[in-house]
């Protein structure tokens, strides 16, 4: 049961990080780009989750509590640089 | 049991994040697609953390909460990330959604206009 | 009143010590020693960075605004999650603003995160001028019911939480 | 699967190659940075790919070489200090000269 | 335990922390920390090469852990040499630099200190990848105090320098993750034991691992075509920090020397790495800097392709793995350093001197002082390979030791030629600074220059002609160094014990 | 004192009698000069001693080692052909010294020119009492060096600076010739002893390789001696003051070619190569030069190709190759070296006393300075080779020479005309000078009266013309037997019979010389049109030939450069690559055949997901690379992938690490692009795009291929070690990290090290740094009014905390889990720049310690002290120690030194990220406040 329901958690998250890779192609503003990376690390998270129960290992947990500490930062510098060029002023 | 939940929790949060994303790659502009990641990912992600902090719990020694901290940091990060990218995009293209130009226009102008003030 | 000097921020201390018990899965004494070293010392070290926080007053207000805030979240989803399958062409989006009673930007800002949190909604800004919460919705049927909600909702518990 | 770390690495070795071969700073700082993923995944693979074994000490479980990653560590780092040093250097180069060519003249070659 | 061997590592770091710590305090008491620091360093080299000198060589397992597991530092004859030249060279320098120099930007004195702690762990390291991250300690301070002062030629200068080393650095990476991954160890020792003796190594990776390994010693020692940075790095930087460059390119010659001597020369896998190709380009190095002299329109850029066309002149010796010709090499090596690091302070000196003509080529006004005219013509002689200073004993022993081997015609042609370019180009340039007066131009007004910049310069001076005088004793050292370096067997037996021991490794086949 | 000694000493006295005159000049010129000839006279006290046996044909040898395994040590040797050559250098310098000193102008205080002359004095004796064939060359380029500095003593006129470097660069470039046929010398003879090189003729001249030593011996040799076509030097060198041709072209440096001929004679003569190539060259110089010599107007020049021509004499007598030519020749540098001496000073003193050497206004000078005046014209007969006089004497000498000599057989007119017309050239050229000087009339438009000179400053030009005498009637007495021994030492056998005598009887040299003197006349009579042919040649001064070809040389040498330079890192980084692949090619394809390869993890759908991903961020980036900021966003995709794989294939570790540089990296490079340009111009043609897109898909490619073989080969590696030791020997669970801060410490060590100077070296950087800030964006847009987004500001507050608390989580469990001092440090300086990034940075820097470089140091030194502390317990540095601490209630708690090691990197590290990204961002705030420190 586990293992179909991870199989099938996997091949959406695929899919999903590939609909963020798309996004991130085609654009087609910065902003929508800057979205979709967010979203890409978002979902990053849930696949390094996953491969953790996958695999019954906690060591893909820090990865994920790192991308949901300082992935937004990424993000946030890009918007602040959008808004104002200066990101530290 | 544990395990029964644990799947149905990791394939509801799948399916969210999913659907933010697909609401990403579908909807017509950008502040639209700014919904989808904003909630259902931040939310599917956060049933598949709640689904491995089962999933462990269940098979493990101990209790395992520290999954729960990554949804908290989730939560506290993901509407700064819209409120900044709603303002960039605002500051960016006002014009760029016919359906609600009217709108934005008004907000764009008023807000300048109050700053400024 | 000695335990203020040494806690100066009592919900912050209990979220220090929470988040350490939590990350360490509450496994041994020692993480509670630890989450107690860092509930004591880290609050003091960063208060400086947090000039004027707003006091909590009843506790009790946050615990129910946060179990309406789970529910919200999740209908919110399964709302945002219909629409966008749906078809695009259908969406009624738009640009809203809620004016506000509160007056402080840290609780403002909760109020809008919280926004950006549920049914189809993204807070773009606080006007601090104005006190308006300028909001996106994503398909909305009727402006002033949604304006009247946040307001409810969510507003009236912060207010009553912060008293402010 | 080596096949695809191996054409991964071709391509960022690539990409960064070329940028780095462009006129102007930032492309050039850009190209540095995927060349040292390159390098590092290179680093990296040289103590092959093994999945589900990472390098902390559990009874009898199987480890991957640990030691290529302390060396991929200590090159991330580095790496940084460098790239943090060349975009600094470049926004000096282009305070000194008001150019961001590489060169720091605008007719370059 | 003797500590000896971390010591010129670790005293210039402490210095470099403590000048960091009480920066508050002003520079005079960064020059304090300073001076007393190369002054320790200086003390604790010769001391080391004392000890180096009894023939074995001093191996410090850093962390108590065995090699090769652990990272050791080898102090022998040819390391502890260098790092003694290092200091020499860093004393004078730094006591130029408190002239003046020091003050006109920030943080000169720790990158200073950082400068030396980073040459001298890439001299005494015995592990490939410490080596590279000493390198990168090394090329980190330097591109600092290349940027010291200023301006936009340091600005240019420093951006190619850079950029060409961060790539450089990228190679180096590269070949360690083919070496690892084929030897399976790090420790130089231990790869030319597993070189020698393992039969299912993947020969083409481990020699394309070892071949960019020498590309990027290449790169570091200036061989032509990646010699071009060069001369605009050392002509951009301030005279106390391209004199102490001058010891730069030199770690890459000797990077290069000491892995082919040990590792790659006595495999047979890797014995022709260095084969055909290397002599020629060594010699089209020389070829060039001997160019550049005379393409030079300034002292100090003069001197930069000097320091090329020493690299050009040492570049060659590898290709051979000969104990006579490493012997002259090492010989010329130092000369050529003291000598180059000498004229970049001397060069500074002229240029202050002149007042705005510097050290251009141009008919100004001419500097009268009679000891900058003699100690020109003493470091011009000596680049020149004049007699009889040590240039051109250096020269010397270099023509004799390679006159039985392969391309020796050639060896000996480009040297010669050379140095009748050098002579050519440095008496115009000599003419042109001491001796060329404008009609017009204003009566000199020799500034005093600072004592420091004067006495650090005349020691450099004094060290050149005290080096020919010793060319007797310091050849002989070099003798012992050079037949030290070409017996690998006792290198590695040092750094892993008896052979027995190294065999006893346990080494697990991975997958 | 020993012979040996004796002779040491005298280079010692001259060598550090160099620097007298430089002392005693300050107490006046006077003291200068006495100081000088003081040397001088000393020298010749050291040498009387042993004047008898050398004479007798003894040689004493000194020897001191230098660097005896390169041939080369501190080997004297005094012989009878020494002698006679340091008896001209000591003679004739100390009648320079007095000459000079009323030669030169009285403000010139002669120190220098002194000290110049003893050191040009010393070489000299070096050259000609060196035993080590090595020794010789030292000296030979150090009188190379000295003449250099003399010819150029009146360095403010541009003639004598040219004239100094042509010497340089022809008798340097000689001298390097000369110094590899030495060394080829010396290889063959098996030693650079001339007592072993001497010894060796017959297996010298035997060798494949003598040609090869021969012809660059002789490059020295004619260059030094000013032979044809490297004559053109001399001339030229007329620049310097003429005491300074007096001595460097009557005794001294040209005759160190000849002297060299001597030395060698025994070695090198005897063979076609020497003849012809000796001989030819001594010919050619001989007759060309003194037809040049006629044609000059300027008298010192007409005597400098007077000496040119001598020159070429001696080296034609010793290319004759026979014994009784060679003792000519050595009698011929002797007679020249007095006579041309003389001739020197004396023009000299017309020079001084007309202040001009023009010889169409130099006319009748024996009215107004009739003494001068005689002993010139006796000078002049000695050079033209008159009887009674020494110059004729080895005239006769050289024109029997050519009667007996048998090259051409039954030809052997075809060798005495040669030598008549010689003559003829000679008697031509010394009329000039006589007639033209002395007579011929009134003196024209000369800038002062001309009169005799100072008394003393006559008395040189008076010995010199007195042994022209004396030489010339009595030679059996004046010069036999310093001849004979001389003759002795330089064939090392017994010299042939020969007489020195005035009267030989009528024979045909004789006849030769009468012939010549006629004929000599006869051209001097003709010279006008001569001149007028000279005239119509225009040719370009050798000097400004000289300097053209130097200033060619230097302009195709610039241009070489900036075509292989071109100053362009693109350049440079082309000749990086290319040779490297290159080289890496040839390496890899040139290595046996390989084993076998297996791929061990079968290809998934995640991979290859990764791989498309990882594909679009790279090539995206690489696409967008102009509009910088997409470029960014497409890296960031890069590096989480990359992150992703690093977790994927059980490296947690670097998974963090990546993870935490990457957004640093982001945040760095948005702000650097602030001021950067947006977006780039499109400047690359499309052969660069080719060009580029080449040699990347070459690197790419290559890399493929080699990380390919790289992960499907075996290997065998130490690494087991690391994961038996861990936690018995470094008390941790996580091998990385126990690699990181204990088994290989020592690199995280220089790695903080590196950080800690990149923050130090971006502050130096931003030291002063202004740069202009845009005030719009990419699009023209203004930039959105609003600072500090009100969410950001207010939810970095509570973030702080709670970020803190990961940090240290990260931190704590690092030794055992992935984690540690690098992760933990990025975390809490990110979220700390968050607070510059969300409240400012005026609000950021009242609340965060002040005076970061400080703190990088603070954690370098916390690494240090831990690494230090194991000197305590006998340990090398960074020895870790850890141990078990049983703490009731708590239950075990493991303490490993390699903690503090790991704070320290923990402190470095927030310390860094701060200090580069805070004061990066500090500096938009320039222009609006007062910079501060
Ligand atoms: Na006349
Ligand atoms: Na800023």
């Amino acid at each position: 049961m586990l293992t179909i329901a991870l199989e099938i958690a996997f091949l959406m998250i695929g899919a999903a990080m590939a609909l963020n890779l798309w996004r991130l192609w085609r654009g087609p503003d910065t902003v929508d780009r800057v979205l979709a990376l967010d979203t890409l690390a978002i979902n990053a998270i849930a696949l390094l989750v996953l491969f953790g129960i996958r695999a019954g290992s906690d060591v893909y947990f820090e990865a994920a509590l790192i991308i949901a500490v300082m992935g937004f930062v990424g993000t946030a510098a890009l918007c602040k640089y959008l808004l104002r060029g200066d990101i530290i002023e | 049991m544990a395990e029964n939940i644990t799947a149905l929790l990791i394939l509801a949060g799948a399916a969210f994040a999913l659907l933010g994303s697909v609401g990403l790659a579908r909807l017509p502009n950008f502040f639209t697609r700014l919904h989808g990641p904003t909630k259902a990912t931040t939310l599917g992600v956060g049933a598949i953390v709640i689904a491995s902090s089962l999933h462990f719990t269940s098979t493990g020694a101990g209790v395992s909460l520290h999954e729960i901290a990554v949804t908290v940091f989730l939560f506290i990060t993901a509407p700064v990330t819209a409120h900044l990218l709603a303002k960039a995009a605002l500051h960016r293209q006002p014009h760029r959604d016919s359906a609600t130009a009217a709108n934005v226009r008004q907000i764009a102008e008023e807000s300048g206009e109050s700053r400024q003030t | 009143m000695n335990w203020r000097r040494l806690l100066p921020r009592p919900y912050l201390s209990i979220a220090i010590f929470t988040l350490c018990v939590v990350l360490t899965d509450a496994a041994s004494p020692g993480s509670a020693l630890l989450g107690a070293v860092l509930a004591l010392a880290i609050p003091p070290l960063t208060a400086r960075l947090w000039p004027d926080p707003p006091r909590v007053r009843h506790a009790g207000a946050a615990l129910r605004l946060l179990m309406i805030l789970l529910v919200d979240i999740v209908l919110a989803s399964l709302s945002v999650a219909r629409r966008v399958v749906g078809p695009p062409g259908r969406l009624r989006s738009a640009f809203i603003e809620v004016p506000l009673d509160l007056r402080d930007p840290y609780v403002a800002t909760m109020l809008g995160s919280i926004v950006s949190l549920t049914p189809g909604t993204v807070s773009i800004d606080v006007d601090h001028e104005r006190w308006v919460l300028q909001v996106h919705v994503l398909d909305v049927e009727d402006t002033s019911a949604l304006i009247a909600a946040i307001k409810t909702r969510y507003e009236s518990p912060l207010k009553e939480i912060f008293e402010c | 699967m080596e096949t695809t770390l191996a054409v991964a690495i071709g391509v960022l070795t690539a990409c960064g190659v070329f940028l780095l071969l462009r006129a102007r700073t930032f492309p050039v700082v850009l190209g540095l940075t995927l060349l040292s993923y390159a390098v590092n995944l290179f680093l990296f693979a040289s103590g092959r790919l093994v999945l589900d074994a990472p390098p902390l000490v559990r009874d009898g479980a199987p480890y991957t070489d640990p030691l290529p990653q302390a060396l991929v560590l200590t090159a991330i780092v580095i790496g940084f200090g460098m790239t943090a040093y060349i975009v600094v250097l470049a926004l000096r180069a282009l305070a000194e000269s008001g150019t961001d060519h590489v060169d720091a003249r605008e007719d370059g070659e | 335990m003797n500590h000896a061997p971390i010591l010129p590592i670790l005293l210039p770091m402490a210095a470099a922390m403590l000048q960091l710590a009480g920066a508050r305090n002003g520079i005079a008491y960064q020059r304090l920390v300073g001076m007393i620091a190369v002054a320790a360093s200086l003390a604790i080299s010769l001391w080391l090469i004392a000890l180096a000198d009894r023939g074995a060589s001093l191996v410090y397992a850093l962390g108590d852990w065995p090699a090769p597991f652990g990272i050791v530092l080898v102090a022998d004859r040819l390391s502890t040499m260098l790092v003694a030249l290092t200091t020499l060279l860093a004393a004078a320098s730094l006591l130029f630099a408190c002239g003046g120099i020091d003050g006109e930007g920030r943080h000169f004195h720790p990158l200073f200190q950082l400068q030396i702690a980073g040459v001298n762990g890439a001299f005494l390291t015995g592990d490939l990848f410490n080596l590279f991250v000493f390198f990168e300690v090394m090329l980190l301070a330097s591109y600092v105090l290349l940027a010291h002062g200023g301006g936009l030629e340091r600005a240019r200068a420093g951006l190619s320098y850079v950029t060409l080393n961060l790539a450089g650095s990228a190679m180096f990476l590269i070949a360690l993750g083919m070496i690892y991954g084929t030897v399976g160890t790090l420790n130089l020792a231990d790869v030319a034991l597993r070189l020698q003796t393992a039969e299912k190594l993947d020969a083409a990776l481990v020699r394309t691992g070892c071949a960019l390994l020498i590309v990027v010693f290449a790169l570091k020692a200036a061989l032509l075509p990646m010699s071009f940075w060069l001369p605009h790095a050392y002509t951009a930087a301030s005279a106390p920090v391209a004199a102490l460059f001058a010891i730069m390119t030199k770690v890459g010659i000797v990077a290069m020397l000491r892995v082919q001597a040990v590792a790659l020369a006595p495999a047979p896998v890797t014995a022709n790495l260095l084969d055909g190709w290397l002599v020629p380009l060594a010699l089209a190095t020389l070829a060039v800097g001997a160019l550049g002299t005379l393409a030079a329109s300034g002292l100090q850029a003069l001197v930069a392709w000097l320091v090329l066309a020493s690299a050009g002149t040492l570049l060659f010796v590898p290709a051979y793995a000969d104990a006579e010709v490493t012997a002259a090499a090492l010989y010329y090596l130092v000369q050529s350093t003291l000598a180059t690091a000498a004229f970049f302070l001397l060069a500074s000196l002229v240029a202050s001197a002149r007042g705005e003509a510097g050290d251009r080529f141009v008919t100004e006004r001419p500097t009268r002082s009679a000891y900058l005219a003699i100690g020109f013509l003493i470091l011009a002689a000596t680049a020149a390979g004049l007699p009889p200073l040590a240039g051109f004993l250096g020269k010397l022993m270099l023509l004799r030791a390679v006159q039985d081997e392969v391309a020796a015609t050639a060896i000996w042609t480009v040297l010669i030629v050379s140095g009748f370019v050098i002579m050519a180009a440095l008496a115009r340039g000599g003419s042109r600074l001491f001796w060329e007066t404008r009609a017009e131009a204003s009566p000199p007004v020799d500034p005093p220059a600072c004592w420091q910049r004067i006495s650090a310069t005349s020691i450099m001076v004094g060290c050149v002609v005290a080096f020919t005088l010793l060319a007797g004793p310091a050849a002989r050292y070099a003798a012992r160094t050079a037949a030290q370096l070409h017996e690998p067997g006792a290198y590695v037996s040092g750094v892993m014990g008896p052979a027995s021991a190294a065999h006893a490794i346990e080494r697990e086949p991975r997958p | 004192m020993s012979s040996a000694s004796l002779l040491t000493t005298i280079l010692i006295v001259a060598v550090i009698g160099a620097l007298v005159p430089l002392r005693t000049a300050s107490l006046g010129r006077r003291h200068a000069a006495w100081s000088a000839a003081g040397v001088m006279l000393a020298c010749f006290a050291l040498l009387a001693p042993l004047l008898p046996a050398a004479i007798s044909g003894e040689v004493v040898i000194a020897r001191y080692a230098w660097l005896p395994g390169y041939g080369i040590d501190l080997a004297l040797r005094l012989d009878a052909l020494g002698l006679m050559f340091t008896l001209l250098i000591l003679g004739i310098g100390l009648l320079v010294v007095l000459y000079a000193y009323y030669y030169l102008p009285e403000s010139d205080r002669l120190g220098r020119f002194y000290a110049l002359l003893l050191l040009f004095m010393a070489a000299m004796l070096g050259v000609v009492l060196s035993e080590n064939l090595l020794l010789l060359v030292v000296f030979w380029e150090l009188t190379s060096l000295a003449s250099f500095l003399l010819i150029a003593y009146k360095h403010h006129t541009h003639d004598a600076r040219i004239a100094a470097r042509m010497a340089l660069a022809v008798t340097g470039a000689g001298g390097l010739a000369l110094f590899a046929g030495v060394l080829v010398l010396g290889h063959i003879a098996g030693g650079f002893e001339l007592s072993e090189v001497l010894a060796a003729g017959e297996r010298v001249r035997a060798h494949p390789h003598y040609p090869v030593a021969l012809v660059l011996i002789l490059l020295g040799v004619f260059t030094k001696s000013a032979q044809f076509p490297f004559h053109f030097w001399l001339p030229n060198a007329m620049a310097a003051p003429t005491p300074v041709s007096a001595y460097l072209h009557s005794a001294t440096m040209v005759k160190a070619g000849v002297f060299l001929l001597a030395r060698l004679y025994p070695v090198l003569s005897g063979t076609e190569w020497w003849f012809w190539i000796v001989g030819a060259t001594g010919a050619a110089t001989l007759v060309y030069a003194a037809a040049i010599a006629l044609l000059k107007h300027d008298f010192k020049g007409l005597l400098a190709y007077s000496t040119i021509s001598h020159l070429g004499l001696i080296t034609l007598l010793f290319g004759l190759d026979t014994p009784l030519s060679a003792v000519a020749g050595l009698f011929h540098i002797i007679n020249h070296a007095i006579f041309k001496a003389s001739l020197f000073m004396a023009a000299g003193i017309v020079d001084h006393e007309c202040g001009t050497r023009d010889m169409r206004r130099v006319n009748g000078l024996a009215k107004y300075m009739p003494i001068t005046a005689t002993l010139a014209i006796v000078a002049a007969g000695a050079m033209a080779g008159v009887p009674l006089l020494n110059g004729f004497l080895s005239k006769e000498m050289f024109f029997a020479e050519t009667v007996a000599h048998p090259v051409f057989g039954d030809r052997h007119w075809l060798l005495s005309t040669f030598a008549t017309v010689a003559g003829m050239l000679a008697i031509a050229y010394s009329a000039r000078f006589i007639h033209d000087v002395f007579f011929n009339g009134e003196p024209v438009d000369l800038p002062r009266q001309p009169h005799e000179p100072p008394r003393w400053m006559r008395a040189p030009v008076e010995v010199l013309v007195a042994l022209c005498l004396l030489i010339g009637v009595l030679p059996g007495v004046a010069v036999g037997p310093m001849l004979t021994a001389a003759a002795g030492a330089m064939l090392q056998t017994p010299p042939p019979p020969f007489e020195l005598k005035l009267w030989h009887g009528l024979n045909l040299p004789l006849a030769m010389s009468a012939v010549a003197f006629l004929g000599g006349v006869g051209i001097y009579l003709l010279r006008q049109p001569l001149f007028r042919f000279h005239d119509s040649l225009a040719l370009a001064p050798s000097r400004v030939v000289f300097e053209r070809a130097y200033e060619a040389a230097a302009a195709v040498s610039r241009f070489l450069l900036a075509r292989l330079d071109g100053g362009s890192l693109q350049r440079y980084l082309v000749l990086l690559i290319v040779p490297s692949i290159l080289y890496a090619a040839w390496a890899f394809s040139s290595a046996p055949a390989a084993p076998q390869y297996v791929s061990r993890l079968p290809l998934d759908a995640a991979s290859l997901g990764a791989l498309a991903a990882l594909t679009l961020g790279a090539v995206g980036a690489t696409v967008l690379h102009r509009q910088r900021l997409h470029a960014i966003v497409f890296v960031s995709v890069v590096g989480l992938i990359v992150s992703l794989t690093f977790v994927r294939f059980s490296a947690p570790d670097l998974a963090l690490t990546q993870l935490t540089v990457e957004v640093v990296t982001i945040v760095l490079l948005l702000l650097a692009l602030y001021y950067l340009p947006p977006t780039a111009p499109r400047e690359d043609t499309r052969a660069r795009l080719l060009r580029d897109g080449a040699i990347a898909l070459a690197a790419g490619g290559g890399m493929a291929l080699l990380s390919h073989r790289l992960l499907t080969g075996s290997f065998e590696t130490i690494s087991n070690y690391y994961l038996a030791n861990s936690v018995p020997g470094g008390g941790g669970s996580n091998v990385v990290n126990v690699i990181l801060v204990d088994f290989r410490g020592f690199d995280t060590f220089g790695e903080i090290t590196v950080l800690a100077m990149a923050a130090l070296g971006v502050h130096a950087l931003l030291d002063g740094l202004r740069l202009r800030a845009p005030a719009t964006d990419a699009d023209g847009r203004p930039w959105s009014p609003e600072r500090h987004p009100l969410f950001l500001k207010m939810l970095m507050r509570p973030l702080l905390p709670l970020a803190l608390v990961v940090s240290v989580y990260l931190f704590l469990r690092g030794h055992n889990l992935p984690g540690g001092g690098f992760v933990a440090g990025l975390v809490t300086g990110v979220v700390l720049i968050l607070q510059y990034l969300a409240g400012g940075i005026r609000f950021a820097q009242e609340r965060l310690p002040a005076h970061y470089p400080r703190w990088p140091a603070l954690g370098l030194a916390i690494a240090t002290a831990t690494g230090v502390g194991s000197w305590f317990f006998a340990r090398p540095f960074l020895t870790s120690a850890h141990t078990h601490l049983h703490v009731p209630v708590l239950g075990d708690i493991e303490l490993a030194s390699a903690l503090f090691f790991d704070l320290g990197v923990y402190v470095v590290v927030v310390a860094v990220v701060l200090m580069i990204l805070a004061e990066l961002g500090r500096v938009s705030l320039r222009g609006t406040e007062p910079e501060r420190h």
